[in-house]
């Protein structure tokens, strides 16, 4: 069993599929569990693509770092389309690419070979935001990630021009014995981590997000807030310990930047006044967050501050979606005394919300505790203060929203959770709680993922 | 322990009828001044006795209870005063603060009592009673802390020794500023004009004893005189140096009585609202003032 | 022996025992939290009077205790709290939306109480504070306002990440998540930095100001059963993080030698008069009973600062006994008015009257809990206030000692509104004959806490003995106890003699009384009007605006607070609008401009 | 030379991006950007008098001085890539004109 | 006045990009690269995996990568995971096109323009001719410049002429759909083929033949075929959903 598989499998699916359009979601729903299901068998190891060896060719890592990126997105994507196939039948092809694209994206050592991976997945979400109905939003996602990506290309290039080679790993070596002072790769690293900005939703590049999540359904809205976020995170993250090496004026750029996306985010949200907003704007502050965690070299915890982060989103999402295409909008007005009727739903979304919060209990206070302790420990005060100060903002506006969607008197809106949809949120909520609970898997999983040897440079 | 009490229950009779008397000379010298007879100087017993033989009505228990109250209260504060350096019930344990406080189970049985006539005019009353109290108690306060502090003691006999023993350097020359806040303070207390609007004759239609008559209003009455014995008291031994002997506290208490008596005859009546702003513009800053250049600079004359 | 661990557990436990029998029928979560907290409390007390509570049973992971007098007084404190308030439960667990949550949550504070007071470790520490925080949190929105829960959120949420920001750089500093260890190690500008936070913290949970306003929002909304553990027990962990403030650092701080007081002391203590002030002035004004005794609370967390930081033992022992004579007084008055508020429907001092005549035994408990409230000898109160006093000008702090009286003499004015207005005065005529005296169940803690004000105030040394025990342990020299005295700085204080003169004083009374004339008992209406016929019970009751006079002085400068925090609240939204305006449209030239901006930013820094 | 035009070209796509209100303007503005880019790509390999990277009878063996084929072969795959990226929004266009019947974006009234 | 500020911006941020990469030194000048320090030359001198010497045109045989053309070498052998790549991207935007302007109903769109028979039939004898050089293009492709992409972009801009020529022409849209799907699910199928056999996907077990000769190369040739035929197939796929309307 190889990794590739994980790849070519979804590929010649979705080559095959749109064949057979009727049974095209039939084959989705097989093939994306039939990745979850293959993960398991598959040995870490570096897969060589065409025989050719790494500088040369192009391969594949499959470290634990990626292994558990891997699990989250497959696992994610699989309960996501598990709810949808049925519903979005005219995707089936494109999602099945979309998972190739993004298992791809997460495997890929090669640079290049990342940017057509994420070429192919940001064309796939693209085409998925289009069943929002609402081109325009679309559009803009298209053009911003065009522009996005174009950019990182620009900036890979520049390293090839300099170093000469586009693997990752040999890319860092090279820089890092090359003997140049290290602002030589300013620009490029800007470049492209103006590129990841854009899909990671940092925050002044993100201007689609709005239109993309705040109009989202019941597939776009998990699939770009869970599954892409999770994905794009992770591949963020790798570039950030594995590559990027940022000093001077672009440290100071990019943490502005991450600074910045944190605190406006966590303001955003607590303005705004529709569900959907609010988690789209909290989800900017927490991507933000975790790029800045991979920033500061803690790895491991950035990881696993991803997967609680898009596992909490996916619940948000998918419950506040399903609810707003029963109800036709998505004000706090509208959705006001949803769970009254729910309680099973609600619970999970409150589970979800919590663990956001970082409530003792739940995965999120794990990991925010151990988060701000490796910031302590390396003398990083500031960050600390200003997560512990968008905590309180994040939690009123959370609360002020949990109460309102509990608490009602008459007059409850009425929404049919389906049994397939109940099944997954209360999963997925009672895995955070269990996370939170028996915390030593996770901290021995950040501590090994802390621990892989990575070559010479990177932020590490 | 029992003979201290019968001791005190003594000192609080002997208030009692010191100041039932002192207060009807007072009358008499009031009336002199405004060229009348005045009433008799036992003008006050008279007036108690009838009503504590008069049948009443009553609004309850709580209305009886109250009354009970108020009275057992001041009893039992009168119980701790020091009259002379000898003539007192419990050496050491007069302290201050008993008197701050336990003054105030009185004033509240007599407020509760006034609140259960079920007459909102009582309560009315109470409210302006109470709102006095909160304007001059707490400049008079600062100036008593400023005395403890200076004195290391808050026992009132303790302090009248230590001025006896300073060669009789009371606190009235010491602090002189103090001593101005206290007078004031103690006229409000005593409710003499222009701090009388809670209990003034004139506006007993809206005052805490609008709902009272017979064996309670006879009964309020001995509390009120035994109040203001307290008052006048303290303040003989807080300013005055407390007395040696029997002769100079009645001396002492005449003399500030008659002269606060004196005093208030001149002035016209403030609002409630007037009280509260007056006291705590002037006689609070100057307590103040007057507690910072005792502690910190030390200017005690 | 026993096992605090194991009491943990057990609480956990029946928290969730409490769940699924409130499922099944929900007296049944109720009488589960009755069962579960009285025996908690009685455990702690009884092990823990006998010092054989032991720490030897390790289940839990990570989780370790230690026995401190200083964690056994509060926690024993707030257990019986708990214990006495749980009686009100199955009476009103009709009520709530979630009555199984209800129980639960109730149990499950409780349960982190336990975990705070008694850990070693910090970090377990912060767990149980943020536990009891969110079940706490969780309980309130089952009362009136859900906006009170959001408040109370926001405000304990700034204290507990200010404690942790405090216990993170104490670990940096002591290498370990130890408490003693952490205290001992902080030193230098770091002290400064935790001095501060910790009194943040202190200071939102304790309400003072300028963090108070969710205390009148919080306790005033909440289920009436559960304000009295609100403002009895909960606030009460401000104060035992102000304890490891004040007392076990020492921040370097200037020493001003005229008060010798250190400047962070004094202005902790600033900060606590004008607590007092403010909670005094704000709670004279209020029309709903419970915000009246949630700015008490106020007032009274002021008291409980300004003896702590005052750093001499008689201000700590103060300052403790405060804290158990305000627990109990708050705790009795609170029950008082949720038991009129169960049997009326509301707690509003306008829409009540008379409720006397129908709840007498209500009355007296209020009654009892006032005079202590208001320190007024022979309760408790007037014990814990004599000893901060003797505290406050030992120092000589003149300025604080006008807001102590003014604190003092205020409470009576806010304690005896309701008095007035609720319980007394002319019935409204809408409660006649559907009004009853609470059930016996609600009586029993009301009396238990009302016989506990008493002790407390005639035999405070019982208590003060062991308050001493937690003074020593804090390194500080115990206040000087005779059999029934305490000796001050300036005087000393025979509560039992007051006691008895007050009784003797009472006993004469009533025999002149009794041996006058007997009264005719006539109604309420039936009193003097001035010539006036007014027939309607509502036109003969004064409750609105009771003191007129003395609001309309202050009336435009009560909002001041509230008004930055709501600025500040539109401030952020404003930001947060402002940068959506910036950067969030459906044109993708926004996203473009800034990439360029960027770009130009690196560049040209990296140029010139 | 032809990268500093190559970068002008880069620099004059984004303006378009940023100025132009028309959908298909965007787009071609995007097309202008992307052939910069590819435009820079092939510049980045390119050798003074270098050949084509192909074997011929002409140029037989590899000690010759070739220039990079590495970035040609990328420049292919870019060029692949912004053909699908165009055509979707052109797809894209033309949804949003028979929603709003206008490419102008000022003119749209959506949110 | 905003759009010159725009463009001054604009500019000016490319004047500083230029200035800045003048300025750094590990930025090779235009012309001056060194191909023999960057990986290029190793796909060059093709000695990845195997160490051949001197790469002679018309002598070398089975090299570890068959192409005369080296670009091609890249694009289909050592890259060749990339071409995947770019190879779904295409179909995924084609399948995108389709999804955003295919309805069941279709018909061509309604242009003022009719084409005259001479044009009709003289785009017929263009179209075979533009065909068969898009197939030779392709399958040349690892001998001279071109290859898959350009090839089927040829054989999609004879459709092209097709449906320009003719207002009422629409291919078969059901046949593109199996050759696009059958064309990508076979490059997959080399791929594993090349992991079956050699233990490396997309690995090219096959004879690599002489260096310079039509039938060399491995895969390669088949490769590029299979990706003119897909990329033909789907740009005719865009071209039809851009020149079709709802309707009957």
């Amino acid at each position: 069993m190889s990794a590739i598989l994980l790849i070519v499998i979804p590929l010649l699916a979705a080559f095959l599929s749109i064949l057979v359009k009727k049974y095209s979601a039939n084959i989705l729903l097989v093939v994306s569990f039939a990745s979850v299901v293959l993960l398991n068998y598959i040995p870490l190891e570096v897969i060589t693509i065409g025989g050719f060896a790494a500088p040369y060719g192009i391969n594949l890592i499959l470290d634990q770092y990626s292994l558990i990126a891997l699990y989250a997105v497959n696992v994610l994507f699989f309960l996501v389309v598990a709810i949808n196939c049925a519903k979005f039948k005219k995707l089936s092809s494109i999602l099945l690419v979309a998972l190739a694209g993004l298992n791809g994206m997460i495997l890929t050592g090669d640079l290049f070979n990342l940017f057509v991976f994420m070429e192919v997945s940001g064309i796939a979400a693209y085409l998925m935001t289009t069943t929002n109905q609402k081109p325009l939003a679309t559009f803009n996602y298209l053009v911003q990630g065009t522009v996005g990506s174009s950019l990182y290309l620009l900036g890979l290039i520049l390293l090839y021009a300099m170093f000469g080679t586009l693997n990752m790993q040999d890319m860092a070596f090279q820089i890092s014995s090359s003997g140049y002072h290290i602002a030589v790769t300013a620009f490029p690293f800007l470049l492209m981590f103006i590129g990841f900005g854009v899909e990671a939703k940092l925050l002044p590049f993100n201007s689609w997000v709005q239109g993309i999540l705040g109009s989202s359904n019941r597939l776009t809205g998990p699939m770009i807030a869970s599954v892409y976020a999770a994905a794009i995170g992770f591949v963020l993250g790798r570039l950030l310990t594995e590559l990027f090496v940022f000093e001077g004026t672009l440290l100071l750029i990019v943490t502005a930047i991450l600074g910045f996306s944190i605190v406006a985010g966590e303001a955003m949200a607590f303005g705004a006044k529709k569900v959907r907003e609010i988690l789209l704007f909290s989800s900017i502050a927490q991507a933000a967050l975790v790029a800045l965690v991979f920033l500061s070299g803690f790895t491991g915890l950035a990881a696993l501050l991803l997967i609680a982060n898009t596992a909490g989103k996916l619940i948000l999402f998918l419950i506040t979606n399903t609810a707003t295409d029963q109800l036709g909008n998505d004000d706090i007005s509208t959705l006001q005394g949803l769970f009254v009727n729910n309680k099973v739903v609600g619970v999970s979304f409150t589970v979800a919300v919590l663990n956001v919060l970082g409530l003792p209990m739940f995965f999120g206070f794990v990991l925010k505790m151990n988060i701000l302790l490796e910031f302590f420990q390396t003398d990083h005060l500031l960050w600390p203060a200003v997560i512990l100060i968008v905590s309180v903002v994040e939690g009123i506006y959370f609360i002020r929203l949990l109460l309102k969607l509990w608490f009602k008197e008459s007059d409850l809106p009425q929404v049919e959770f389906e049994f397939t949809l109940k099944y997954v949120v209360v999963v997925v909520a009672a895995l955070l709680i269990l996370f939170g609970v028996y915390t030593a898997p996770v901290e021995q999983a950040a501590d090994d993922l802390t621990a892989i040897q990575y070559i010479e440079g990177g932020n590490l | 322990m029992m003979l201290s009490m019968l001791y005190g229950v003594g000192i609080a009779f002997f208030g009692f009828v010191l100041h039932t008397s002192v207060a009807g000379i007072n009358r008499k010298i009031s009336g002199r001044l405004q060229k009348r007879y005045g009433p008799k100087w036992y003008q006050e017993f008279l007036d108690i006795f009838k009503l504590l033989s008069k049948r009443a009505t009553s609004h309850g228990w709580i209305f009886d209870f109250g009354v009970i109250m108020a009275l057992g209260g001041i009893i039992a504060t009168a119980m701790f005063i020091p009259v002379t350096n000898n003539f007192l019930a419990f050496p050491d344990f007069d302290n201050f603060f008993i008197f701050a406080y336990l003054i105030a189970v009185g004033m509240l049985g007599m407020a509760m009592s006034a609140s259960g006539s079920g007459n909102p005019l009582a309560s009315i009353g109470v409210m302006r009673a109470l709102t006095t109290m909160l304007a001059y108690d707490i400049p008079y306060m600062v100036v008593i802390v400023t005395i403890i502090k200076l004195t290391g003691t808050s026992s009132i006999s303790g302090l009248a020794l230590y001025q006896q023993a300073a060669g009789n350097n009371w606190f009235i020359v010491a602090l002189p500023l103090g001593a101005i806040v206290a007078v004031l303070a103690l006229m409000a207390g005593l409710g003499k004009k222009p701090f009388e609007t809670y209990i003034a004759p004139a506006e007993i239609a809206s005052g805490p004893l609008v709902e009272y008559g017979g064996k309670q209003l006879g009964m309020l009455f001995i509390m009120m005189e035994i109040t203001h014995f307290i008052e006048v008291s303290l303040f003989v031994n807080l300013f005055l140096g407390g007395a040696e002997n029997i002769f100079i506290f009645l001396v002492k208490y005449f003399a500030v009585y008659t002269a606060l008596s004196l005093i208030s005859n001149v002035y016209a009546r403030f609002k409630i609202d007037q009280v509260v702003l007056f006291f705590y513009k002037w006689p609070l800053l100057i307590a103040i003032v007057q507690g910072f250049i005792a502690i910190y600079l030390g200017w005690v004359i | 022996m026993a096992s605090i661990e194991l009491l943990l557990i057990i609480a956990l436990a029946s928290g969730f025992l409490a769940y699924l029998l409130g499922r099944v029928n929900r007296v049944y979560g109720a009488i589960v939290t009755i069962v579960s907290s009285m025996f908690v409390f009685s455990s702690l007390a009884y092990f823990g009077f006998t010092d054989s509570l032991d720490t030897t049973v390790s289940i839990l992971p990570y989780v370790t205790f230690q026995v401190t007098y200083l964690g056994m007084f509060f926690a024993v404190m707030i257990t019986f709290i708990y214990a006495m308030v749980s009686f009100f439960n199955p009476m009103f667990i009709k009520d709530y939306k979630y009555p199984g949550a209800y129980s639960m949550l109730y149990i499950l504070s409780m349960a982190g109480v336990i975990g705070v007071f008694f850990t070693d470790n910090f970090m377990v520490m912060f767990f149980f504070f943020e536990f009891i925080v969110w079940t706490s949190m969780f309980l309130i929105p089952l009362g009136h306002s859900r906006k009170a829960a959001v408040s109370y959120y926001a405000f304990s949420a700034v204290g507990s990440f200010a404690l942790l920001f405090a216990i993170f750089m104490m670990r940096e500093a002591a290498g370990s998540f130890g408490i003693n260890a952490g205290l001992a190690a902080i030193s230098g500008t770091n002290a400064i930095v935790v001095f501060i936070l910790l009194i943040v913290s202190a200071f939102a949970k304790l309400g003072a100001f300028p963090l108070h306003t969710w205390l009148p929002i919080a306790h005033g909304n909440a289920p009436h059963p559960f304000s009295p553990v609100l403002s009895g027990a909960l606030v009460k962990l401000g104060a035992f993080v102000a304890v490891m403030a004040l007392i076990k650092i020492t921040p370097n701080s200037y020493v001003i030698v005229a008060l010798d007081l250190p400047l962070a002391q004094y202005l902790v203590a600033i900060f606590a008069g004008l607590s007092i002030v403010f909670g005094t002035l704000m709670a004279i004004r209020q029309d709903d009973a419970k915000k009246l005794l949630a700015y008490s609370s106020m007032s009274h967390g002021g008291y409980i600062l300004l003896a702590f930081s005052l750093g001499s033992s008689i201000g700590l022992s103060g300052g403790f006994y405060h804290i158990v004579t305000h627990a109990l007084a708050t705790g009795a008055a609170f029950l008082a008015i949720a038991a009129v508020g169960r049997q009326t429907g509301t707690t509003k001092m306008s829409e009540l009257g008379g409720v006397i005549q129908k709840m007498p035994v209500t009355y007296v408990v209020y009654l009892i809990a006032i005079i202590s409230m208001a320190g007024i000898p022979p309760m408790g109160g007037f014990i814990s206030k004599w000893l901060i006093f003797q505290a406050v000008i030992d120092k000589g702090l003149i300025l604080l000692a006008a807001a102590v009286f003014f604190g003092s003499i205020g409470s009576f004015l806010y304690v005896f509104r309701p008095l007035a207005a609720l319980f007394l005065g002319q019935e409204k005529p809408q409660f006649k004959g559907i009004l009853k005296e609470a059930p016996v169940i609600m009586l029993i803690p009301m009396i238990v806490l009302s016989g506990m004000n008493l002790v407390t105030g005639i035999f405070p040394n019982i208590f003060l003995q062991f308050i001493n025990k937690v003074i020593v342990e804090l390194g500080m020299a115990p206040v000087v106890l005779g059999t029934y005295t305490i000796q001050g700085t300036n005087g000393i204080l025979d509560p039992l003699q007051i006691t008895i003169a007050f009784g003797i004083g009472v006993v004469i009374a009533f025999i002149i009384f009794i041996l006058l004339k007997k009264s005719k008992q006539v109604g309420l209406m039936d009193t003097y009007t001035a010539g006036n016929f007014i027939y309607s019970e509502e036109l003969m009751h004064y409750s609105v605006d009771f003191y007129a006079p003395i609001e309309r002085l202050y009336e435009k400068h009560t909002t001041h607070v509230q008004d930055m925090y709501k600025s500040l609240e539109n401030k952020v939204k404003e930001f947060g609008n402002v940068v959506k305006y910036f950067f969030f449209t459906n044109k993708p030239e926004i996203t473009v401009f800034w990439i360029l901006i960027i770009i130009g930013a690196l560049l040209w820094g990296d140029l010139l | 030379m032809l990268q500093y035009a190559a970068i002008v070209l880069i620099m004059l796509g984004l303006y378009g991006i940023l100025t132009k209100r028309n959908v298909i303007k965007i787009i071609v503005s995007l097309n202008i950007l992307e052939i910069g880019l590819n435009l820079f790509i092939v510049s980045v390999g390119f050798v003074d008098g270098g050949l084509a990277p192909i074997f011929t009878s002409q140029n037989a063996t590899n000690d010759l001085n070739f220039v990079d084929p590495l970035p040609q072969a990328l420049v292919l795959t870019a060029i692949v890539i912004g053909v699908g990226t165009t055509a979707l929004g052109l797809a894209i266009a033309k949804t949003i004109y028979a929603k709003y019947g206008t490419f102008n974006l000022d003119e749209m009234g959506e949110k | 006045m905003k759009n010159f500020l725009a463009l001054a911006l604009s500019l000016f941020i490319g004047f500083l990009i230029i200035m800045s990469l003048r300025n750094n030194v590990a930025f090779p000048e235009y012309g001056t690269v060194n191909v023999a320090s960057r990986v290029s030359q190793a796909y060059l001198d093709r000695d990845v995996t195997e160490n051949p010497g001197t790469v002679i045109f018309g002598e070398s045989v089975n090299l570890e990568s068959g192409p005369a053309n080296t670009v091609t070498a890249i694009v289909a052998d050592y890259r060749s995971f990339d071409t995947l790549g770019e190879v779904t991207v295409l179909f995924v935007s084609s399948l995108g096109v389709a999804l955003l302007l295919g309805t069941k109903k279709q018909k061509r769109l309604e242009v003022d323009f009719h084409p005259n028979f001479m044009l009709r039939v003289g785009s017929r004898a263009l179209f075979g001719i533009i065909l068969m050089t898009g197939i030779y293009v392709a399958i040349h492709g690892h001998l001279t410049p071109g290859g898959g992409f350009p090839g089927g972009a040829m054989i999609a801009s004879s459709m092209l002429l097709l449906y320009l020529a003719n207002d009422s022409f629409r291919a078969k849209i059901k046949g593109f759909k199996i050759l696009e799907s059958a064309a990508g699910s076979a490059y997959i199928l080399i791929g594993l083929i090349g992991l079956l056999v050699g233990g490396y996907f997309l690995q090219n077990v096959l004879d690599n033949g002489t260096l310079g000769s039509l039938f060399s190369a491995g895969f390669i040739p088949i490769i590029y075929v299979l990706i003119g035929l897909k990329v033909g197939s789907e740009i005719s796929g865009v071209i039809d959903n851009f020149l079709t309307e709802e309707g009957v």
